[in-house]
């Protein structure tokens, strides 16, 4: 039972310090749309979980500019110097994870799974304060899964039921993402009827997603 | 050399490690020249960790697809015969030993094959992306690098930056050098077109078995 | 009551329990009988654990389509808006939480909510298939069956059988009885269209709380 | 590089003893024409990790019949009443599997991953001898990953470059499987040239990919 909105109205269900997925791979697959009306809006407080914080220019790192965001959970920072600049200045927590963790983290949130069993990370600063399991003789770390309150996604394309459909490489976190939040909420570039997406080829069901926003694309 | 005689002398070396038919990922920077120079009958497949494989070269100036691009955000095409798919599926084929062959940039290496290039504490902390699960996933991990930085070496008895990985190096290709990373150490199999046995020893730090090709 | 009127009246009391836009997953056998009850405009979704959302009713006499089947096997059709899956996904909406309800059958249940409905050692092991996740994972658990097996309380104090899961089950539905599983109880909290509170006891083993409705 | 062979190709790959998934769902995406192949081999001691034994006659339903199987890691047996037979009688041996567990335990085969942290098993005779992990206060099993020598899928389409796409309800646990096999397999219903199947809606990606056989449908 999805819904079509607005793009302020998407973004006034971002409360100040809720916890955020958002997709996107350096903006590309992320709902710069919503992004924008979120910076209108100055939500504080928020902790993101994305891939990275793009650029200060774009989506995410232009919220990262207007220091809305309290706390960010990515794999990357290096193309937005303005999050190195306010993590090392202790005005932005980053929580660095690998990249291949941060999706099965996610994965895990939306599957009821207990935690991800990975090698990545081992013997690196990740490590630091996580359990470790001894399986088979080899050495695994327990990552844990992520849960959010929001996921703000893009696609390409949704049909009226909320069949969500990606081109590309827009790909990337954002069905993980439909799967691990209370309220997911996706900017499409085209709303089309119901059977014009085939069944065959939905990326995302619609049973994950609450609310659709024609985006700005 | 020049900083581009460099570059190429380090891609067209690594290009040779390459199979016929390898699935294989290129790190950002120096390692995606790699791609020049492999040619179409030897039916390497690049993935791209942001979510394809079938990686193709630079989009053409005004045919750029926002929505193709590479793990570095730049425009890119993609080949017939590849593939789009979400980031769980990607490392999938990352962690799940499905690429042959990852090359990546280093900070430091060093003769236990640990590997540092993500961090440089309280100076250059830009995240680790997909490099922790490429390395630890890949068949076969080559570091392709500049020898040393400025005359200071890169190829270290131990690594002193935070790890990247412990002992997944395989191989480290530099414009002096081919060195093997085997239980027994550092293996130097290889010299670059301008260098000598002794040119090599000065720049690198870790010990190095001299092959005996090269005796 | 006949076997049809059974069915009939278990099925319908079970569609009560959904809420528009549920997210549905209907075991084989009786429950399956559930969507026969259900509105279209309740706008429910039927999950196929096999693949797919958007189940609809069988599919008519020649016109089966051999690649769109239920968990049972049976050639069904899919309705407009529903999409098709892997198992991955199928049973990340399964156990991540993301079925409403769901409806099973069920060999025994007792007063703690356990569930039993995959083997009778030494006779009749037919597996779990996908039971376990469906009850560790969905929202709310009912358990849709006769009230007894030819006069032999399914409801009891507690299960003999090997489990399905612990402690999973909220409601009980049966022709004779709507039953809650309550951190007190069980708690009975309606009779079926021919049942009496005094019918009901005699053929439950475990202990019922009488609602106050029914006093 | 994927190559195009003939079903008795197919089917000489599987060696007495080897370890074979196999795709479908009650027979529904399975490789039933290169089962068939296997029973006239007569191939021996298998086993098999498969959803079901399907129906005594259809593909693995078969090869039970034929005893060519020594062990089965499944989650259901009640289609086939042969299975239970062999089970009881000690001849087959039967390792039930929630049908969740089973995907993950195959993805997790595939992915690096170093197990399965699940709840579904729990107090049933499922968790007997398995390690139990305590997380965030909830127990949850740990569940070992799942590889085979050899994957034997369906699909409803391949392009020449390996790549799969699978109609309704038929793609079960076959994209899983093409991940977690030394050796993969697709029969198809059909073959179609590279860049017929949309890159955005290949479901299996060729890389997984060694052989391709047409099918019989």
């Amino acid at each position: 039972m999805v819904e079509i909105i607005g793009l302020q109205e998407a973004a006034e269900m971002v409360s100040d310090g809720a916890t955020v997925m958002i997709g996107g791979f350096i903006g590309v697959g992320g709902p710069n749309s919503i992004l924008e009306a979120l910076i209108e809006n100055n939500v504080k407080d928020l902790t993101i979980i994305s891939n990275d914080t793009v650029t200060p220019e774009l989506g995410i790192g232009k919220l990262v500019v207007n220091k809305q965001i309290k706390k960010a959970i990515v794999t990357h920072i290096g193309t937005n110097p303005e999050t190195g600049r306010q993590m090392n200045a202790g005005e932005l927590e980053v929580e660095l994870v690998p990249q291949g963790t941060l999706a099965e983290r996610i994965r895990a949130g939306g599957a009821g799974l207990g935690g991800v069993l990975t090698k990545a990370g081992l013997k690196t600063p990740v490590e630091e304060g996580k359990r470790k399991l001894e399986i088979n003789g080899q050495d695994y770390l327990l990552e844990m899964p992520l849960k959010a309150d929001i996921a703000l996604l893009k696609a390409s394309k949704a049909d009226k039921a909320g069949n969500l459909y990606y081109n590309g490489s827009t790909r990337n976190f954002n069905p993980v993402m439909a799967t691990a939040a209370e309220l997911v909420i996706a900017e499409v570039d085209e709303i089309v009827e119901i059977g014009e997406i085939n069944p065959n080829d939905v990326m995302t069901p619609g049973i994950f997603v609450n609310f659709i926003v024609k985006g700005g694309r | 050399m020049d900083k581009a005689q460099i570059i190429e002398t380090i891609a067209k070396r690594v290009a040779k490690e390459l199979n016929k038919g390898d699935v294989v990922n290129l790190g950002i920077g120096l390692p995606t020249f790699v791609a020049n120079y492999v040619d179409a009958e030897m039916q390497i497949t690049f993935q791209s960790e942001n979510g394809f494989v079938g990686l193709g070269p630079a989009a053409a100036k005004g045919e750029e697809n926002p929505d193709i691009v590479n793990a570095g955000g730049l425009p890119v095409t993609i080949l017939p015969g590849g593939a789009f798919f979400d980031s769980s599926l990607s490392f999938t084929i990352i962690r799940g030993g499905h690429v042959d062959k990852t090359v990546l940039g280093a900070l430091q290496v060093d003769a236990q094959g640990n590997l540092a290039n993500w961090m440089i504490p309280g100076k250059m902390v830009p995240g680790m992306g997909g490099a922790m699960d490429l390395v630890v996933g890949a068949k076969k991990v080559i570091v392709a690098m500049e020898h040393s930085a400025k005359g200071k070496p890169k190829i270290l008895k131990k690594c002193t930056l935070p790890l990247t990985a412990a002992s997944e190096v395989d191989m480290i290709i530099t414009e002096m050098a081919v060195i093997e990373v085997t239980p027994e150490g550092l293996v130097l199999t290889e010299l670059g077109p301008e260098a000598t046995v002794e040119d090599v020893l000065a720049v690198t730090e870790a010990d190095l078995i001299i092959s005996e090709a090269l005796k």
